[in-house]
């Protein structure tokens, strides 16, 4: 009990317990396994960062190196999760996402839709998301509004290990399409996570503070962005409501919408560009359902309209940090009709 | 005449040329009901190319999977999809194959093994690396066949499953529809090197050319590839050299074409002629057994029509079903 | 010949090596770039020895489209080439392409016909040169699946043996050679066709994806000549008893119904990757000219190959061997007679790096 | 420092480290009795009041509203007239928080797992050595922390041992079967693995029925029942809980459902909400939970009512309702055979061992003290 793991562990564990639980979930993915067809060690790398290190052992051939071709085995996931498989694969950086969007947006999300409902696509794609691995404008971005806009596509991204755990294990078991996105600065953080296996439903936001003051929206890193600010906030006796969306789609308004309608104030935290942002989305359906609510004008904090520069002090610079959430609460509170 | 020189049944024989005769009926009266205007959206006919469809569908059963392009229907009644309920679906009406959601395009009936006519070109070829990967994993000797144009041949992604299918020995087949022409573009421009049976030699792949107005010719080396897929024998490609009757889609005036060469086409190239032909020339079959056949097709064809003309049309409350909303 | 410019004409197969034998044998797939080098090659080869028109069969496998983007290339880059017209007509992808070529090719009289393709294509070619009676010869590179007939050989010398004919500078009494060949005609000539190297008669009855390959349905076999050294059907009578290409006579070949009643069981390579055994009942020569009828009631005729022929009981089929039929550029003796009589020597001319060779009359 | 009494911050349940003042409910210079709320103090499970153990008088609040301090911090200082201003300014800035007391404390894990009948039971042990230990039982759906304000006032007299009911908290996710007779066996399998020879059984809800069965079917085990809003004194219960708890998939599905068993729906947040999903999100708890309420609710209606054959069985039996309980209507109370020590609790609802923990504390260790 109250046993702790990494995020990282967390995704490794869901997937290992997923594995054993359903012949159907087979693991794709480049060096997913690693050292395939060489002469050294298999399981080389358990993917790119470990984080299916180990899995190999457990559930051999199940797991299966890719050639570096994302259209071609991306869209095999898709193909297989159609024929009655649950493919969970792994597409190491979302930034690659272009090279396979085909395969996401104009086959997996519509054929349940565009068959008539004739048929499903439960297949998985983790992806690591964000920025502060230096590692510049291909491989930092926080590509999850791209996913939002399609329908037929759930979106995760999850900010604590516990909720990484079951919401993959919902992930695989659900029977739509799932981007998955890890945040790469989150894999180490740790947390409480339950040994036995638990599902968390999508749609469902999580309140991970409570506050009266102002309503700040977040998902992955920037929720925790947003708990440092509210700690320096409390200070000054501003006590913020956390809403952690988790799933983007489907998003839980309703958790959103209640906390403010209770705060009047909404700061939306995204790691995304701010154009047609999750922030962005969110603002504006609040705007649209509670404006008689809102007691100040709503607040985006995120990075400019800049690709993901490689510099470390620019790198920080766009992120959002948890002094700018701050300073977004504070504004609200200044301003306002009440 | 003693006995039947074909390596099918007589029974087989007029199965396969119902099937061939029904596709035509239904495209050409396709033709036909788009040009009256009777018809919403693309609809690219399949006529000309019958061969292909049946001489290599007759080899499979439901649990094995094709992908198909966006001139599908051919496919998609080989593979045994209900011909009323295409219709259906083509006419945009409840009841069809996608419940009026997907259209020619997007015809689809994973019941029958048939994941779909696919708008985007090439995008089949993935999809089934993935059917046979799991075909693979159910070990029950299903194989999955990727259709594709010549044109689409040029896509990353066909070329990237060849690749796939062969690193991982899938139990995959891609044939490729060669009717010379992608949408208006010849091959001659568009394809660096006009030969796909070299493409999959670039992969390691077995490749065989054959002539896809043959029914024959189609059937006998579609046999031997889905066999050796079916035994593990791994992936293979087959290009089917054929003709188009009509445009790329509905309204094409084919200007591109040389002159005489659709009626040269019609007339030295129909698969349904040459199929007829040497049947009844070997005595299997008399052209009195084929006729019936013919009146046969056609009335499933106008039955389908006339129930579609007729059929509901899906209503708001559709619009938002067979998709999770969120807000 | 050797006055005005000496033509050549250039019929490349872009679909043999295609068929069924890549699957059950691996058979060899010559790539469409690789006959488009070959052909490069010969024209090079050609244009050397001076010969500075060539006609080619226009085609929609691939080869006329990237030979014009290759000229094109090459030109750009300076590299002398003949000019390349292509034949007036309309490919439309089957042996009628290959039909219709060798029939203008010989209306517009060029001094010789270069063949890319394996045994049936020459087949087909011959098969159009025969109605013309022409005598124009052809010399052949293998890019087939069996290639009994044309010879193996790096494609540049067999351009300069047909340039050394094409040109002159070899009479063609030293540059030619005569060939054998077997007629097959059902029905008293109802329907008629040849072989170049074997006539196979087979039990099976529909020609499907055309190549035969399942030795279980074969009944007979005749050859124009029997190599050891060669493959397809042809290497059983290399096997058993073989017959020179020059030699008088052909082969014919009885096989028995199963191995029971067989003579002989014979392991021959009857495919490329395939070996089988092949129950042997008898054999026996073929003299030029005299009729074989074939004792079955119903079947196919292979030609070369591939299954060209069916037919039912009650027709009447029988097969002949002709000899000295139609001409080959005989690519050895040209060679060796250029290098006896130095043909290709010549002074040097250091302002000139590619001569214009004047066709010499050879003695 | 004679005459300083420090109100410190309570340690309610096993996982409880630090609560926030949430209001001061008594003047600086009142005068205090012994049971009196002084101060309400929110955790992140629950709030509850603070009650005077002493009598006395609040000479000082140290604590401000709203301020966030660890388990015995100290809140406010209690002393009589003679305690001057000054000594109780030299106390209050002597006062050290006893983290070292609290590590030795924490040394041994709060909770073990023990295997019974293949199953992996987790408990808990705490108070005294000696004397007749205190078994809790908790309800359908609950766990050992319903127990969070009672566990260590009870162990103040005697030992206590508070236990996951199979297919509960985090034992395992399996029953011995979906009725009120297969539990109290496995109870009993329970008591005899721990080496529980007898021992005063409190239950709640089912746990009531449960240490009922448990009584009648093996009352050597029994020295006597503590029944809180206990099951099986009638087939009444109300089917929208049983069945909404078993369902309830969403966090706002479930805070509705939980609501029902307070009076004061306020004191059901987002962390007890947030505990009880990741119990009923673990794999087969939603299917064993239905079962579970097939078994024993079935209809609607309690199965099993053990609690009216109690007469006659020789042990003493204390039994509390809140009166507001929503599930086990406190009306059941008139059904407990006498005799029994009978309290309806005014402001409470079916928890009413958290709403009023004082009291059913102090009636509590009143029914063990015999």
């Amino acid at each position: 009990m109250a046993r702790k793991i990494s995020m990282k562990q967390a995704i490794n564990e869901a997937l290992d317990q997923e594995m054993a639980r359903d012949p159907s979930v087979i693991c794709m993915g480049e060096d997913i396994v690693g050292g395939a067809g060489g002469e050294g060690e298999r399981d080389a790398w358990g993917g790119v960062l470990g984080v299916t290190k180990g899995l190999y052992a457990k559930h051999g051939d199940r797991l299966m190196d890719t050639p570096l071709s994302e259209s071609a085995y991306i869209g095999a996931a898709i193909g297989a999760a159609a024929c009655g498989m649950r493919p969970v694969a792994e597409l190491m950086f979302i930034d690659f996402m272009g090279v396979c969007f085909d395969q996401i947006f104009n086959q997996a999300a519509k054929f349940k839709y565009m068959f008539g409902g004739k048929a499903e696509t439960p297949v998985v794609i983790r992806a690591m998301v964000g920025a502060g691995f230096r590692a510049a404008a291909q491989h930092s971005q926080m590509l999850t509004p791209l996913f939002t806009h399609i329908p037929g596509i759930k979106v995760v991204c999850p900010s604590t290990p516990y909720d990484t755990k079951g919401l993959l294990i919902q992930a695989i078991r659900d029977n739509d399409p799932v981007i998955f996105c890890e945040h790469k600065n989150l894999y180490g953080f740790e947390g409480e996570v339950p040994e036995a296996s638990y599902a968390i439903p999508f749609g469902e936001a999580n309140v991970v503070r409570d506050g009266r003051d102002a309503t700040v929206v977040a998902y992955g890193l920037m929720v925790h962005r947003a708990l440092e600010a509210a700690a320096s906030l409390a200070k000054e006796g501003i006590e913020i409501e956390i809403v952690d969306l988790r799933t983007l789609s489907p998003i839980d308004m309703d958790t959103v919408l209640d906390s403010v309608t209770k705060t009047g104030r909404l700061v939306c935290v995204d790691e995304a560009n701010p154009r047609c942002s999750i922030a962005a989305d969110v603002s504006a359906q609040v705007a649209m359902r509670a404006f008689g609510a809102l007691k100040a004008g709503i607040e985006m904090v995120t990075p400019p309209h800049v690709p993901v520069p490689f510099s470390p002090p620019l790198e920080d610079l766009y992120i959002p940090s948890a002094a700018q959430v701050a300073a977004a609460v504070r504004k609200t509170l200044k301003g306002g009709r009440h | 005449m003693a006995g039947n020189p074909f390596p099918l049944s007589k029974a087989e024989l007029l199965k396969a040329y119902r099937t061939m005769r029904t596709i035509r009926e239904f495209e050409e009266r396709l033709h036909v009901d788009f040009g009256r205007g009777d018809i919403p959206g693309f609809v690219h006919l399949y006529a000309g190319e019958e061969a292909a469809a049946a001489g290599i569908m007759i080899h499979l059963g439901d649990g094995d999977r094709i992908a198909s392009t966006h001139r599908g229907h051919g496919h998609c009644i080989a593979k045994g999809v209900d011909v009323g309920e295409m219709m259906l679906e083509i006419y945009g009406k409840k009841g069809g194959s996608c419940n009026g959601k997907g259209g020619s395009m997007h015809i689809a009936d994973l019941s029958k093994g048939m994941m779909g006519a696919n708008g985007i070109l090439g995008a089949g070829a993935p999809l089934v690396c993935g059917a046979a990967l799991a075909a693979k994993y159910r070990k029950k000797g299903e194989v999955a066949i990727s259709f594709v144009g010549d044109g689409a041949s040029n896509q990353g992604t066909f070329l990237e499953s060849l690749n796939l299918a062969a690193v991982w020995n899938l139990p995959a087949i891609f044939v490729v529809e060669n009717n010379g022409y992608a949408e208006s573009t010849s091959r001659d421009y568009g394809v660096a090197v006009d030969s796909y049976v070299d493409r999959a030699a670039g992969f390691g792949l077995p490749g065989i050319t054959v002539d896809g107005t043959d029914f024959f010719a189609v059937y006998e080396a579609a046999g031997e590839i889905i066999r050796r897929a079916r035994e593990g024998g791994g992936p293979s490609l087959l290009e089917c050299k054929m003709v188009r009757f009509h445009g790329h889609f509905e309204g094409d005036a084919q200007t591109y074409r040389g002159p005489g060469e659709l009626d040269d086409i019609r007339a030295n190239h129909d698969c349904l002629k040459k199929f007829a032909a040497q049947v009844t020339a070997a005595g299997v079959i008399s052209a009195d057994e084929l006729a019936p056949i013919d009146r046969e097709a056609l009335a499933v064809v106008e039955d389908a029509v006339a129930r579609a003309k007729a059929a509901p049309l899906p209503t708001v409350a559709d619009l938002t079903t067979d998709v999770y909303v969120s807000y | 010949m050797g006055e005005g410019p000496a033509t050549i004409g250039i019929i490349a197969n872009p679909v043999s090596a295609r068929d069924i034998r890549r699957v059950v044998a691996n058979a060899s797939n010559l790539q469409i770039a690789d006959r488009v080098n070959i052909v490069l090659r010969v024209l090079t080869a050609v244009h050397s020895l001076g010969v500075n028109r060539v006609l080619m069969m226009p085609d929609r496998g691939g080869i006329r489209a990237m030979l014009s983007r290759h000229l094109g290339r090459e030109r750009n880059l300076h590299h002398q080439f003949p000019a390349v017209e292509f034949l007036d007509m309309e490919p439309i992808s089957t042996v009628d392409d290959t039909f219709q070529a060798a029939r203008l090719l010989q209306a517009s009289g060029v001094a010789a016909i270069v063949v890319l393709g394996g045994d049936g294509t020459h087949r087909a070619v011959v098969r159009e040169l025969m109605n013309g009676d022409t005598g124009i010869p052809i010399a052949g590179l293998s890019t087939g699946t069996n290639n009994a007939f044309p010879e193996m050989r790096e494609s540049t010398l067999t351009g300069m043996a047909v340039a050394l004919h094409a040109t002159g500078m070899i009479a063609p009494e030293y540059a030619l050679a005569p060939n054998k060949l077997i007629e097959v005609s059902i029905n008293e000539g109802q329907r008629h066709d040849i072989a170049l190297v074997d006539a196979v008669i087979s039990h099976e009855r529909h020609i499907g994806a055309r190549a035969l390959w399942k030795t279980e349905s074969l009944h007979s076999l005749y050859l124009t000549f029997a190599d050891p050294e060669a493959i397809g059907l042809s290497a059983i009578g290399g096997m058993l008893q073989p017959v020179g290409r020059r030699d008088p006579g052909g082969l014919a070949v009885h096989l028995a119904d199963d191995g029971a009643s067989a003579g002989v069981l014979l392991r021959a390579p009857i495919a490329p990757g395939m070996l089988r055994d092949v129950p042997i009942a008898h054999w026996e020569p073929m003299p030029a000219g005299q009729a074989f009828t074939v004792p079955l009631q119903g079947g196919v005729v292979a030609l070369d190959g591939e299954r060209e022929m069916p037919f039912d009981a009650g027709d009447r089929v029988r097969v002949t061997l002709r000899e000295n039929a139609f001409s080959t550029v005989d690519v050895a003796r040209c060679l060796h007679t250029a290098a006896h009589m130095g043909l290709l020597r010549h002074p040097s001319q250091p302002h000139r790096r590619h001569p214009s060779w004047q066709a010499t009359r050879s003695p | 420092m004679s005459g300083i009494t420090p109100i410190v911050m309570p340690k309610w349940g096993l996982s409880m480290q630090e609560g926030r003042v949430v209001e001061w409910l008594v003047e600086e210079g009142a005068r205090i009795e012994v049971g009196m709320a002084i101060l309400e103090v929110e955790t992140d499970k629950i709030a509850n009041a603070v009650e005077a153990a002493d009598a006395g008088t609040l000479r000082r609040r140290v604590a401000a509203e709203g301020e966030v301090l660890p388990v015995k911090a100290l809140l406010g200082v209690m002393a009589g007239s003679d305690v001057s201003d000054a000594e109780i300014d030299a106390y209050v800035a002597g006062y050290v928080t006893p983290v070292a007391d609290e590590a030795g404390e924490e040394a041994a894990p709060a909770t073990r797992f023990i295997e019974v009948d293949g199953l992996r039971i987790r408990y808990a042990r705490r108070g005294t050595a000696e004397g007749t230990p205190v078994l809790l039982i908790h309800g359908y759906g609950g766990d050992l922390d319903n127990w969070l304000f009672n566990i260590d006032a009870i162990g103040e007299r005697l030992p206590v041992i508070a236990f996951d009911l199979p297919g509960h908290g985090q034992s395992s996710v399996a029953v011995p079967g979906n009725d009120v007779a297969a539990l109290a066996a496995f109870t009993g399998r329970l008591m005899e693995a721990l080496e529980v020879g007898t021992a005063h059984l409190v239950g709640h809800s089912l746990g009531g029925a449960i240490a009922c069965e448990l009584a009648l079917s093996q009352p050597g085990r029994v020295a006597s029942l503590g029944l809180i809003a206990s099951a099986g004194f009638g087939d009444e219960i109300d089917e929208g809980y049983t069945r909404g708890f078993a369902t309830a998939q969403s966090k706002r599905d479930l805070k509705a459902v939980m609501e029902m068993l307070f009076a004061d729906p306020a004191a059901v947040t987002r962390q007890m909400l947030d505990d009880v999903l990741k119990y009923k999100r673990l794999d087969g708890v939603g299917e064993l939970l239905g079962r579970l309420c097939d078994g024993l609710f079935a209809g609607g209606r309690q199965q099993a009512q053990p609690g009216l054959r109690l007469a006659g069985c020789g042990k003493p039996v204390l039994a509390v309702w809140g009166r507001e309980d929503r599930i086990v209507p406190a009306a059941h109370a008139e059904r407990v055979p006498r005799p029994a020590t009978v309290a309806v609790l005014d402001g409470a609802g079916h928890m009413v061992q958290m709403e009023k923990a004082n009291e059913v504390n102090r009636l509590i260790l009143k029914h063990v003290a015999g």
